[in-house]
């Protein structure tokens, strides 16, 4: 089983920043349909403050880096993803501790934690069509990173039939149904990217598995 | 893209450079974003503080003053602020006599307002928090995240901001802001989208002949879309809707709000319609308001707001108060 | 046509009687189109008339009140009224002291105005005339009507109301607001053209991407279309151009004017741009207004206007007022 | 020289008005482009308050016709053509007196010194691009109504290459050539009208020579 130091977090996250920063107008288009049209923004306002965060002040653990990301996000989005992706990431930060070196199970149980953390504060349910319907099929799928890559994608792509109960989606109520639901699309995204980066530093023999 | 402005990205920080330079009776923290008034904290007074996305100017930093808000947060454009920019807020407002948030229901707002709260009681600040969900278009339902908080809002600001004012606790305060939530009902439409800074261009799609009835002030859809009505129409509806859920049964307060592209001309026309309506229904005004208070950029379109008051909060509506935004008294 | 009205006929009566209900400290007359202050004819004071088409809201009938305005006579939307509301507002607010008409410098304005002014003469008021001119958009020649009136109207009526209400004669009323218009100066821009109620659409095409450089407050062209600038670049221009015209030596006021249909958001950031020049001048700012205050129906757009003032000015802009659209001090 | 009642007057602006009527989207579309759009529904407002007038009203003498349809339009139009147009009439009607009948050569004259009343209240020149420059050569054509009604149509049209020196379209300055005017544009639907009514008549065999 491989393990993770905090150098593989970090280039999670500037992954995925990397891919909100090319989607973010996607992102927003979605969140016109049925919602106010600043998602792509908030997401890469969030982005670029985690990169430049990591940057200014780096962090040697996995969890103090995914920590400072998640707290970042609290400080600088705003909006309901802020709070909400800030949560998942302090989480998982918290439950993994100071470790050097994480196992990939520790890491996928650490984000169960965080996505646990995401349907307190939110109170969401499964199919209540939020970012947690992308969150929870990837999370369980890992260890296997591509696998969870692919889950979150998936759950985004469900949740187009689904009617919204909860953020401010909800209140289209039956004519939510239809469309995309934008944090579904932006954990997709964060997922993907995890998986991607897990793909390279295996195809890079980077990966110790002590 | 059609604004006049700099950058997008910069469009709230320039505001609120713009906000300092013509409001020498605030302190306007452009680079923390918090708008506080400048005798703030006022000894023994509750220190009222709201905030929310940007966009809905003059809510909420044309609020702040005596006899209104004691500090705004605002946030990007439509989004929520953070809570780092609340507790610094609260600390900034707090006397020691208590802190009470003034919350538009929308998740992010709530979530964020709810982090601020436990951090600032992690700094020793009491903190109370009244949300205000006064929207009747969306209906009340376990599927949705509650009412949306649109025009009740500057209600509960005006008289929860005269209570603090005269010196009551804070627990009383949050009271009497509470009342006001419960007594308010909104109810809004669209003729045309918002455009934001960011997207650059409408959030929907509104074709000519049609509006979207149950508008949010974000742009958000309602009720459903309709061909569009007269304004005497649109005053039957929406007084229909109004009235079957508040049930007054004491005067009102009338609050004709412009969403930012109407013109004012339109707003009076529309308030004749509602006193129209009203009237039809021997239903008292005791006071009233037509203008671009809580707006959502510049979405054409207009809504309508009934507070039920008894005589303390008539008395509170009337005290003075002292704002960019909203001003009377001494 | 994407309006909230009954018909287009009706905006303007639909409008004052829904300011009738709006403002009981005010005597609308729907029928004969006169807004006047409820307190007229105050004993011995110079009553102050203006008036101009519908469209500019808060202006005129906003303006009326202690302080400010005796009495407004609004026109169609973009035409200016006739002679006959002229006469009855002089009437109604003539307490012997004499009235003064405060006209913005449009032919049709001016000529209903003068008819006006033969006419109340002929039922023995006393009537003085003042004309706002104060666009710089427009180059003074032979072979134009002149400057056209448009946001330093508000600064005329704000002092030469303050002025009246301290007692000053007519003749010494018309003096102050004489300096006042020929202190004062401005400069507009239009992002989108305003669509009148009788036309159904917006009055002139401006492509994305464009801007009109010098607009009048009735959509009228300007100095030139030119690619859009951020609110920086419009600062600079418009500064330099009002700049070069009044050359001023002394404090100013600042007015930040939205035509209607742009956020006041983007207001404050250009008042933050428009600072940054003065300050980059060191000229003093001794107030600033922003606002929706001097409006072209739903355009999108602003305009800036300087007034420079000696102590005395600056004593009457703070002396109390109290009108639908401007109000503090006692 | 035939000899012209009240009835004719009436019957000349109830024409006109139709005639308004039917071109007021026309006249306004001329004002959006360099004026403030709004000539088409100042004329038609005026049209049918003059028409209005005449009914609620009965005049018995040209000259009180042509007076009440001024003042009338003075009292409802506003804006610059209702003094203007408002001055031509009354000017006019004055100048007929109280004459049951007037001859052509009369009216000619009367209508001759209503344009100049608006000459001077108005200030504008030949060649400023008004109204006055589709009403001076009309009045100069009469006796001849069709040549008048002629030579109103071209004196419009002669507006489009002219620059605005008065109203507001001088604030255009050089941007104000290439539109007709739209004063000019409604003072041809006015003697137009003049034409159409005198040829009625004379086809009606209904003028009296007297
Ligand atoms: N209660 C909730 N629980 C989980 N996710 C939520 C909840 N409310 C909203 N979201 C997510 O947040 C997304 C919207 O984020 P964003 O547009 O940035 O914030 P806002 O709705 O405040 O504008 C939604 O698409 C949804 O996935
Ligand atoms: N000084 C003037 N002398 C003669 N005619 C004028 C003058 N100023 C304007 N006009 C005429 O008035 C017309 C405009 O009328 P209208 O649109 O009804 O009024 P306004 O310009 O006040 O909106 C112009 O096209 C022009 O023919
Ligand atoms: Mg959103
Ligand atoms: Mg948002
Ligand atoms: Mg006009
Ligand atoms: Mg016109």
């Amino acid at each position: 089983m491989a393990h993770r130091d905090a150098g593989f977090v970090r280039r999670w996250l500037t992954e995925a920043a990397r891919a909100v920063e090319r989607d973010a107008d996607r992102l927003t288009e979605l969140d016109s349909a049925i919602g106010d049209a600043d998602h792509g923004n908030n997401m890469r306002r969030g982005a670029l403050a985690v990169v430049a965060a990591l940057e200014k002040e780096p962090r040697t653990t996995p969890g103090a880096v995914l920590l400072l990301a998640g707290r970042t996000l609290v400080s600088t989005v705003g909006g309901a993803s802020g709070p909400l992706y800030g949560t998942l990431l302090r989480r998982a930060g918290k439950a993994l501790g100071d470790a050097e070196r994480v196992a990939d199970t520790e890491l996928r149980d650490a984000l169960r934690g965080g996505a646990d953390a995401v349907a307190q504060l939110g109170g969401a349910a499964p199919g209540d069509k939020t970012m947690l319907d992308a969150v929870r099929p990837a999370v369980e799928a890992l260890p296997d990173y591509a696998a969870a890559g692919a889950a979150a994608a998936r759950g985004a792509a469900d949740t187009v039939p689904l009617r919204a109960r909860k953020g401010r989606a909800s209140y289209l109520g039956e004519r939510s149904v239809g469309h995309m639901d934008p944090g579904a699309a932006s954990a997709a995204l964060l997922f993907g990217a995890l998986a991607r980066v897990a793909a390279a530093e295996a195809a890079a023999g980077g990966v110790s598995d002590g | 893209m059609k604004m006049l402005i700099n950058v997008p990205e910069r469009v709230v920080a320039d505001a609120l450079r713009g906000m300092a330079d013509a409001h020498p009776e605030l302190v306007v923290d452009a680079e923390n974003r918090v708008i506080v008034r400048r005798d703030a904290p006022v000894a023994g007074k509750v220190g009222l503080v709201s905030g929310g996305g940007s966009g809905h100017e003059p809510l909420h930093g044309g609020f702040v003053g005596p006899g209104m808000l004691d500090a705004a947060c605002p946030g990007e454009v439509f989004t929520s602020p953070v809570p780092d920019q609340m507790v610094r807020a609260a600390a900034a407002v707090d006397s020691g006599a208590g802190v009470l948030f003034i919350v538009k229901n929308y998740t992010g707002d709530v979530l964020n307002f709810d982090m601020a709260t436990e951090l600032a009681a992690d700094e020793g600040i009491e903190v109370a928090r009244v949300l205000v969900q006064d929207d009747v278009a969306v209906t009340d339902s376990l599927h949705t995240a509650g009412r949306r908080g649109t025009g009740g809002t500057l209600f509960v600001e005006k008289m929860a901001g005269a209570a603090a004012e005269e010196g009551a606790p804070l627990a009383r305060v949050a009271e009497i802001a509470q009342r006001v939530a419960d007594s308010s009902r909104s109810f809004g439409v669209a003729l045309a989208a918002p455009t934001t800074p960011a997207k650059g261009s409408p959030t929907f799609d509104l074709p000519p002949g049609e509006l979207e009835l149950g508008i949010g002030i974000h742009g958000e859809p309602g009720r459903e879309r309709r061909r569009i009505m007269t304004s005497g129409e649109f005053a039957d509806y929406a007084l229909d809707v109004l009235l079957d859920d508040l049930r007054p049964d004491a005067p009102l307060l009338l609050l004709v709000n412009g969403m930012g592209g109407t013109p004012l001309l339109e707003l009076y026309g529309l308030n004749a319609e509602v006193r129209r309506v009203l009237r039809e229904r021997r239903i008292a005004v005791a006071r009233t308001l037509v203008g671009n208070y809580v707006t959502s950029l510049d979405m054409a379109g207009a809504s309508v707001t009934l507070c039920q008051v008894d005589e303390e909060l008539l008395r509170l509506w009337d005290a003075p108060v002292s704002t960019p935004g909203l001003r009377w008294g001494r």
